[in-house]
């Protein structure tokens, strides 16, 4: 195994491709990250499904108002123009398209853009929750992700074996070692970590990851 | 992030020949009687925009708004459930001159299209209008033993709509039942204008409050002291 | 012809059989005037499509405020629980069986319950508005009407002539000289002017009137 | 009319065996946890209801609430998008014994579904779990290019939800996240009870905030000072 990204540099890489003004979905536990690194100058509007746009950050502890959570259940707080509303209306924020970015986790990816992050398979209790409505609707649906599993197998893949969330819903994937755009079916590499040789990285992909044009280095500070 | 405009030349500068253009309002409530002015200004001013469709629970009324818009020759087809209004001489003669193309939806399915047009709904079924000539070339399903009609989403380019407290992110609150289209219509279209009556700081409005949250807004334009268009009609108003 | 109720007289006969607190939905025009006869004790709280829920009577000329008006384009007043919505919220409480009853003119109405009110035919500028959603979720749809046309021609007919509101929808017809259920696709009279003979009236009724049980007499205040 | 109860007895004694009950609160927030304790006080009195279907975005957390009605056996079907919660281990023994049915449902189609139920729309289309096993034996249709699953409307024989304020018309509104499902589970069950935190006359909401308006809602409970699911469970508590 190489050098890799941690999961706090995964969501700052993410996080610098979110514009000013731009309205989020950040799927429940570790894609939440990615809200503490918006760079300075700009400002995400975080979109819950539960029926909140426009929140702060976590409470301290000890202050939580467990009336004002997110989609994780976890304690939220108000900011100047926050806006309460209906589960109705706020799928309708997802599916209706006013999302400009989700940023989910994933089982696997597939090179067609479709992507499994609901279902491990038929043991124990499936839970779907918003995962499949926020995979349609936004206009960019990406993808935060370790590279590999914890035993070293590909989660860039050519087909996705688990149950799908989505079909050609993923449009880019930031790993633990590259940032990866899907395009007409394929992986086309953008960045990766200057550490890792493009035949090392190709060894830890499940599907072909092509060059269209020159791959920069993949850089993030330290957290 | 600030939504404000400077001017309602701005606001209504995107609007394209043969764009289609949602207008909030109920009769006179809620009628964006100073955007609508401002583009025909536009029109009278540049020759555009014209061809337009317009989506409006009726088809306007007097010589103001929207029966103004259909006086200068900007509008192509109207979508509306109720063209026949107190003062529809404007409508009317276009129409019977076949000056212009009326499509005529019942008022829930047409709150509802829009509604779905927002939601990311491409279609639905209701029981209005089954057995109908309005449901003629639908299709029809039945459901527990019921007939229903699929009716399609609709969509807009633009909306231009009237509220009450805006704030720089676009969260707006209406004013009585000038609400009506307006909070679907803002969800519905590609991009949402707003004019309101007072320009509000973010955190001004409280958050249970909030009707239309700025998600659905693009771009907001204080006008004080807006006019009725009830109340120009009864003064007996022309614009220009 | 022969003697006949007033529209008001037709309208206070409607309102005897409006429950308290039936929330009730009444057609622009003649319609309206049903809300003037409530009866004492009695408070029906009134649906307007334009998204007002519980609203008060006219205001005094002058006092009016145009952003608050009906679906007729008719100035009303706010009383204590006054709620105003959104038109989608406002045909979600008429298509989804919210509404007690809802009370409109017609043109003709079938013995089978059709409906025809929006429409003369293809001359002039058709308008439907919310006469189609209407007649169908309220949970009683009724019709108050003169028995015949200004030319004497029945307006309660086998068959409608005219272009269709709703088919099946009406189950009461509130007529200038009797009360009418719609009962299995036959039209059963209940109630009846007693000036008026049965001879007479079927006569003035276009399709056979049923007989099921003691027809009663008709009687309205002077109004 | 005066949509008020006296006591939580009398608000959830209409309910019976095998009836579908849709319940607020998304997680903690706006879970009715008084309404809930008193059914489950009847069930444990009466044997009843037992056998009911229960709509809820989870299926209960910890030992009260919809994890204590689990618990009791009064539940013989979970309608949800999110089984699995911070501590579900009541729904997930009885799940996995074979003694709970389970329709997991995505949370956005979940809330069209119920707001279906509640608008007369006995079906509509959407993206969402195109493709996926949750769409395996519904219809597909595609709209310009796209496929779309219909999906069919929710409704339910009773609701119970907790709301902020309530007026004897039965006008609400609610506390910040916990509105979540509820305005729509109001418009979608044929029996809708509210517990209200402070109950108020009407006209003490200002019309413009009315959440739910009053034709949605059937009987209202006055519980001040409400538990707070998530506080419960923090503190280990159990029903009964």
């Amino acid at each position: 195994m190489t050098e890799k990204l941690s999961n706090a540099q995964i969501a700052w890489r993410a996080a610098q491709d979110i514009a000013d003004g731009a309205y989020v979905n950040l799927g429940i536990g570790f894609p939440e990250m990615v809200a503490r690194f918006q760079p300075p100058g700009r400002e995400a509007i975080f979109h819950t499904e539960n029926g909140v746009l426009g929140f702060g950050g976590a409470p301290e502890p000890g202050e939580e108002d467990w009336d004002l959570i997110n989609a994780g259940k976890k304690a939220i707080t108000l900011k100047p123009g926050t806006a309460f509303f209906h589960h109705a209306d706020s799928f309708a924020m997802v599916r209706g398209g006013h999302l400009d970015v989700a940023i989910l986790g994933a089982y696997e990816v597939a090179e067609t853009g479709d992507l499994a992050n609901w279902s491990t398979g038929p043991k124990g209790v499936p839970a779907v929750g918003g995962a499949m409505d926020l995979v349609h609707g936004a206009k960019r649906v990406a993808v935060i992700t370790d590279h590999v599993t914890k035993k070293g197998q590909p989660k860039l893949v050519e087909r996705c074996s688990l149950p799908l969330t989505g079909v050609g819903c993923v449009t880019r994937v930031y790993s633990s070692l590259a940032v990866i755009d899907i395009e007409g079916g394929r992986f086309v590499l953008r960045e990766k970590l200057p550490a890792i040789t493009m035949e090392n990285l190709q060894n830890l992909t499940g599907a072909k990851l092509h060059v269209t044009a020159p791959v920069e280095d993949l850089i993030c500070p330290e957290l | 992030m600030d939504k404000r405009l400077s001017s309602l030349i701005e606001a209504v500068a995107d609007i394209q020949d043969g764009a289609t253009v949602m207008i909030g309002g109920f009769g006179g409530s809620g009628a964006p009687i100073e955007l609508i002015h401002a583009l025909i200004d536009r029109f009278i001013e540049t020759g555009s925009p014209k061809g337009l469709t317009v989506i409006n629970n009726n088809a306007g009324n007097g010589h103001v708004g929207i029966a103004a818009m259909i006086e200068q020759g900007m509008v192509k087809k109207m979508i509306c459930s109720f063209p026949r209004s107190a003062d529809p001489t404007v409508f009317t003669q276009a129409y019977l001159a076949g000056e212009i193309e009326l499509e005529l939806v019942p008022q829930g399915t047409l709150a509802e299209r829009i509604r779905a047009g927002g939601a990311g709904i491409p279609a639905f079924f209701t029981p209005t209008s089954v057995g109908t000539e309005l449901a003629e070339g639908k299709p029809v399903q039945q459901f527990e033993g019921r007939d229903y009609v699929m009716e399609r989403w609709l969509k807009a380019d633009h909306a231009l709509i009237k509220a009450e407290l805006g704030d720089a992110l676009g969260n707006l609150t209406y004013r009585m039942a000038a609400r009506n289209f307006s909070p679907l219509m803002a969800s519905a279209a590609a991009r949402t204008v707003v004019q309101v009556s007072h320009a509000v700081e973010p955190g001004a409005i409280d958050p249970e409050h909030i009707v239309t949250p700025g998600i659905f807004v693009d771009a907001i334009i204080e006008v004080a002291n807006p006019a009725q268009e009830e109340e120009l009609n009864r003064a007996g108003a022309h614009h220009p």
